[in-house]
């Protein structure tokens, strides 16, 4: 009892230089975890926040109970959502790096989460995301001409160049407005939701939150008003094993999962593997169904990992093996899929081949036209009276005054 | 017309508004069931149901950020912050999002909503319970903020508030509630039944937002206010047979900056008071403005008079709130100088 | 699914007028709950907090694992500390309805919590209390005295009538200065507590907290770090049904108890009888030992009832049947360790009649000699130059000014 | 001597005073094992160990929270919040605790710590990587507010800070990082390397709190400003050829008014510069001080130039910030009124 206390701080177990190492992670077999009915007792469910649901097995077969029910072309245009947002990111990337935008954010790997779970909801359900999930607006066919002018803040942008890259904003997409703030749009998707019970309204949200971000404030707000109103909300966490250079561990501490932090509210918690697009859309379904069904809120855990760095500012190598993502044993949503959909013969090699180059081509005639608008540092920008708009829907005799001084 | 409390005025502009208004809905520590501490919200949960009125979790930041997605979905939340000394953890949704919603999403979200909270001191609330954060939230591009003096006022421009289509801070001055408190605590209040300024007119009557209102003409100085202070420059004006202009700010931003202009520019000195802490208070904003704009009509620099740069203490409440004695000292020298 | 969503807002299934009724509150029998080793792992306990870990049964006998070693002197004591803070509070009760200071709270029905807490503490540990736990302050004989001068805010008060009354502060008695804001002082108990273990010190803290204050954004800052650092900590929940006018429905939501808040974050979690002394006594020993031997953070969850006002500026017979604290199914704590006495021979009905009365005549005692000081209204108050000091250190050329400018 | 950037004038700060003393400890996001996203902390880990610096979670709360519990039980904490536009979820702690914490309890406990945060615009950050809060922190009595503009004043202001008794907000103009940048974002960045003020003394060398410096020395105007606008308006002092006091504050509270006093006195004339918005921003305070003690010595309005009263935009970085151009027109106009 007098020995002296010690502090102690959580360490991945691997740094760079180190092999990556993924044995200590238990994965189920795809189909072994059972899918309870959407109405049960929060307690009876408990042990499907410290597992991983899974629907594809290794030769691509959707297996148990948790297998989906989707068609052929409901499937192939998931495939295609995936890619479309993989080239995207690809492009935009590398436009950064040529100076034509400041900054920009990558989805590698978390593909199946953003693209599968909004074939779930329907139109006017809204979703509250972070800068991660930019597939909620590609599966719902948002223009990405108007994401590209986004990204390059020219004079397309639906937002006039005041947001930082990625910062989208889509109401008829139900694609809420993204703050910088991390976690603070969390008790906002709770609120939305509130106000559609209130209404009596059938619509839902969706919360969207990172493993790191969970430690905010905010998550807190948000899990504890969505379990005293029983919210029509899914309240997701994207964990992808990293925030910028801080491993998971950080943010979770000595609870076995994120997921487990909604058995502290009742609320009835998932964890699913991210990278399969078929486990996201059933889980996203259950939760949307208990919903909708007025049962109230989830929480679910898509278990996947960052395989680019946090943003263009980062430089992963410096706090993580590099070769840690090839290494992660959930595989790539975008294969995985791909292989699915050829093991039930609704696809092949050279199918995949060929979409990869149409997509290819898609997306950089589109960045064509939205270069040929603007970028960050050519072209038409949003013009500098935009500057002084939307603070107020009327503007104020102080503002209008600072607008004439500044001359537009 | 009819006399009323502030706190009867606050209460009967949430019912017009709730009745006019299925969207309007009412929620926050305490007032739903009970009615709100101050008993600004009592009646509504019974009248309009639990929906429209409800009790919330101690979460201030919950409490505005479900309000601001609510807000996004067609809602009118008006919500209330226990004490204004409480929304520091609401600070973060208030400045981050509600503020910028409009701006970010160039209009596609917006945000409209109140944000009710009892401020300033003077009832031996000590530390936390007497703070006015006023300056905190004139900074913030994006944020309304009002605070009412009267009863006819509350009402009025909670409605305004309430109708606004972009977020407002209502700051309601906790001690002037009950009746029109001039500063001398050792004197029987008068209460706003028995005052000429507690009568309120009858049905929907919003009061614009962004007016400032004379509440005594004079020629010497002007006195530039808002809240409880009005109530004590009026004592200090009437007791010392000044000739004063007593302008009541009503609303900080959008601020009304012309009419006191106009009056500076008539009167050639300036007093501007506040019972916040001095330091980066409002009054620097008002003192900067008005030295820009009436420089040259300006005999006098202007003076502020406002709380010490300390906590707010407990037994030292009437050394620290900027009372009728500090008030008039400042006042002789200000038409010395 | 097509059903219109409706709002779900929690409401007590009392009102004034209604007949107290607890026939609902599971109240498992004393002793049956076990006592695990102070390593457990907290998935295997989950059920204590689901439980009531009570050690007194209705003939005052002490059964159980969890019966602590307490002996008869020190249990007399812990009687004693209840009886004066009982009698403490009574009196300044009246005497703010006397108007000799403007506010004051009551501890009334939850004696035990804080004065049974404080005995399993040892000199140099730190408590962060909220306004409800004066009894830390008195089971650790800190001179009454001058806790009245701190209610009467007078010349005697060390905090120089800066703070509303109760808000005490007491390095020395390991009391941390109370904050008028709710919550913020959860996650710093929690870095004191780190500070301990960066120092390789071995002393430990307690955060406290109320069931409506668990809501806050701080107790989750607090739970995060304590569960990331595995700090030294003692996390309290006094569990007193009400927060103001509000039941504690509304701050729980659909988790089972306050204690379960603890499992999402991998917290050992404890649910106890709060008024039952050496039940109390029994947790606070086992979750101190735990801090103590560097094991990490435990959460505890009290369950009394707060059987008077919320403060002298409330009245609960707005929101709740009148008698509900007298129907209260856990008793008086006080009346509860005054029969165990009794029953283990160590204590008698006179002794107590007597003892009641001395504790009377003492506090009196000490009520006249603070009143002589002053009280908020008359005699000696804090000297206006006090204002001035304590902002820093040493004054800044600013305040100078101001404080020349007041004349003090 | 040594030249260095502001970034490693930083973490040689931290160096010393980790070495010098045991309590000083250092954590925040990303600050332990990677050194900070702008590398401030880099290698502290390495030689102090992680008890002594230290990854935490992404919770500003729970960082000052931890840290106001660590220094009133004998560590000095220095923590890092990643931006200060990040720093909203922490206020309620900075405000209610770390600010009143001497006061509250008679000086039983304190609060000795130091929050640091890269602040202010200019690097395409939009909304959430460009704001200038520090009205936000002036306000607060019981926080003192620093803002270095050069590599030896980041070092030795840091030093002091965490050496004082109080807590101290430490605001870092990130645009400012590797070189003085002059407003002129089309020419190349002189970086502090290849720059006369990129000098540092070596060795313990605290610059204390509460002294501006003079950065140029003139006669027809004084510009009182600090942090990245330091050099903006030593910029257009020289290329316009102006004969200007230029006053780098260095420490917002406590203010070294005197400075500025004695030389808006000898000048006449004052313009008052930051990047904040302008409505309520630490300007008005100055603007309220300087008309108050210098009315009769003053030939024209004190001017502000400040950022505009909007969110702070992306694509529209250059249209927002306070620049060469504009300020040079303000002060024409200020030296023609
Ligand atoms: C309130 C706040 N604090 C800090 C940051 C800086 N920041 C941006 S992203 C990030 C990491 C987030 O990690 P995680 O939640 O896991 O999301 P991921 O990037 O992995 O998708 C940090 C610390 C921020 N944007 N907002
Ligand atoms: C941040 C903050 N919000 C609101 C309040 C107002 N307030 C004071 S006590 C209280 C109720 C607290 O209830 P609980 O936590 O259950 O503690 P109890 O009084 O029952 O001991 C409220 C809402 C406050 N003091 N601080
Ligand atoms: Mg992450
Ligand atoms: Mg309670």
């Amino acid at each position: 009892m007098t020995d002296p206390l010690r502090l102690h701080v959580p360490e991945p177990t691997l740094r760079p230089g180190d092999s990556p190492d993924f044995s200590g992670v238990p994965i189920p077999k795809a189909g072994s975890v059972r899918r309870p009915p959407i109405d049960s007792d929060p307690e009876d469910i408990r042990d499907l926040a410290f597992t991983i649901i899974r629907v594809m097995d290794r030769k691509g077969l959707a297996v148990g109970d948790w297998a989906p029910d989707v068609d052929d072309d409901e499937l192939r245009a998931g495939l295609r959502h995936m890619m479309l947002l993989r080239e995207y990111d690809a492009r935009m990337l590398t436009a950064q790096r040529q100076g034509k935008t400041s900054f920009y954010m990558q989805h590698l790997g978390e593909e199946a989460i953003s693209c599968g779970f909004r074939r779930e909801l329907v139109a006017g359900d809204m979703n509250f995301p972070t800068y991660r999930q930019a597939g909620l607006l590609i599966a719902d066919d948002y223009p990405m001409l108007l994401m590209m002018n986004q990204v390059y803040s020219n004079e397309g942008d639906t937002v006039h160049g005041r947001q930082l890259p990625v910062f989208y904003s889509s109401k008829d997409h139900g694609f809420f407005s993204i703050s910088g703030n991390l976690a603070t749009q969390y008790p906002q998707a709770v609120g939305w939701a509130m106000a559609s019970a209130i209404k009596g309204a059938t619509n839902i949200a969706a919360a969207w939150i990172g493993d790191g971000s969970t430690a905010e404030n905010d998550f807190h707000a948000g899990l504890v008003f969505a379990s005293t109103y029983k919210a029509p909300v899914v309240l997701n966490i994207v964990n992808n094993q990293w925030a910028i250079s801080t491993f998971q561990g950080i943010a979770r501490g000595g609870s076995g999962t994120f997921a487990a932090r909604g058995h502290g509210f009742g609320i009835p918690a998932l964890r699913v593997d991210g990278n399969d697009y078929l486990a996201v859309r059933a889980v996203a379904r259950w939760a949307a169904e208990r919903a909708r069904s007025n049962l109230g809120p989830t929480l679910i855990e898509y278990v996947t990992y960052r395989v680019a760095g946090h943003s263009t500012s980062d430089d992963p190598s410096a706090y993580r093996p590099e070769e840690e993502g090839s290494a992660w044993p959930l595989g790539d949503p975008i294969l995985r899929l791909r292989d699915h959909l050829i093991a039930r013969e609704a696809w092949s090699e050279e199918r995949h081949t060929q979409a990869e180059a149409e997509i290819r081509a898609e997306v950089i005639a589109t960045q064509k036209k939205a270069e040929a608008i603007g970028t960050l540092t050519s072209g038409r920008l949003p013009s500098p009276a935009h500057m002084f708009e939307d603070v107020f829907e009327t503007p104020t005799p102080h503002l209008i005054r600072q607008r004439h001084e500044m001359g537009v | 017309m009819a006399h009323m409390t502030m706190i009867e005025a606050i209460r009967e502009a949430h019912d017009i508004a709730m009745a006019r208004d299925d969207r309007v809905v009412v929620f926050g520590e305490d007032v739903g069931f009970f009615g709100g501490v101050f008993r600004c919200t009592a009646g509504l949960q019974k009248k309009f149901g639990a929906t429209r009125c409800f009790d919330t979790p101690i979460s201030e930041l919950g409490i505005v950020g479900t309000a601001i997605g609510m807000a996004a979905n067609d809602i009118r939340p008006v919500v209330e912050i226990q004490f204004a000394d409480y929304m520091y953890p609401a600070y973060d949704q208030l400045v981050s999002e509600a503020a910028r919603l409009r701006y970010r999403s160039a209009g596609e979200f917006t945000c409209p909503m109140v944000v009710r909270m009892p401020t300033g001191g003077g009832i031996f609330g000590a530390q936390t319970h007497s703070q006015s954060p006023e300056a905190l939230f004139t900074h913030v591009a994006g944020l309304k903020t009002v605070v009412p003096s009267t009863p006819a006022d509350a009402k009025g421009l909670l409605l305004a508030a309430i109708e606004d289509p972009d977020p407002v801070i209502f700051l309601e001055p906790k001690r002037i509630y009950n009746g029109p408190f001039d500063g001398h605590h050792d004197r029987p209040l008068v209460g706003w039944k028995k005052h000429e300024l507690g009568d309120v007119p009858e049905g929907h009557t919003p009061v614009p937002l962004g007016k400032a209102m004379l509440r005594s003409h004079g020629e010497d100085l002007t006195i530039v206010t808002y809240g409880t202070m009005v109530h004590v420059a009026l004592g200090v004006v009437t007791d010392a047979g000044l000739s004063a202009d007593v302008i009541d700010l009503r609303t900080l931003v959008p601020l009304d900056i012309d009419s006191v202009v106009a009056s500076v520019k008539r009167t050639g000195r300036c007093l501007v008071l506040h019972e916040a802490t001095l330091t980066s208070g409002f009054g620097a904003e008002l003192t900067a403005q008005v030295q820009e704009e009436c420089f040259y009509h300006l005999e006098a620099p202007v003076k502020r008079v406002a709380g010490w740069d300390t906590p707010y203490p407990h037994a030292g409440e009437w050394d620290y709130f900027p009372g009728p004695e500090r008030v008039l000292r400042n006042i002789e020298a200000l038409l010395e100088a």
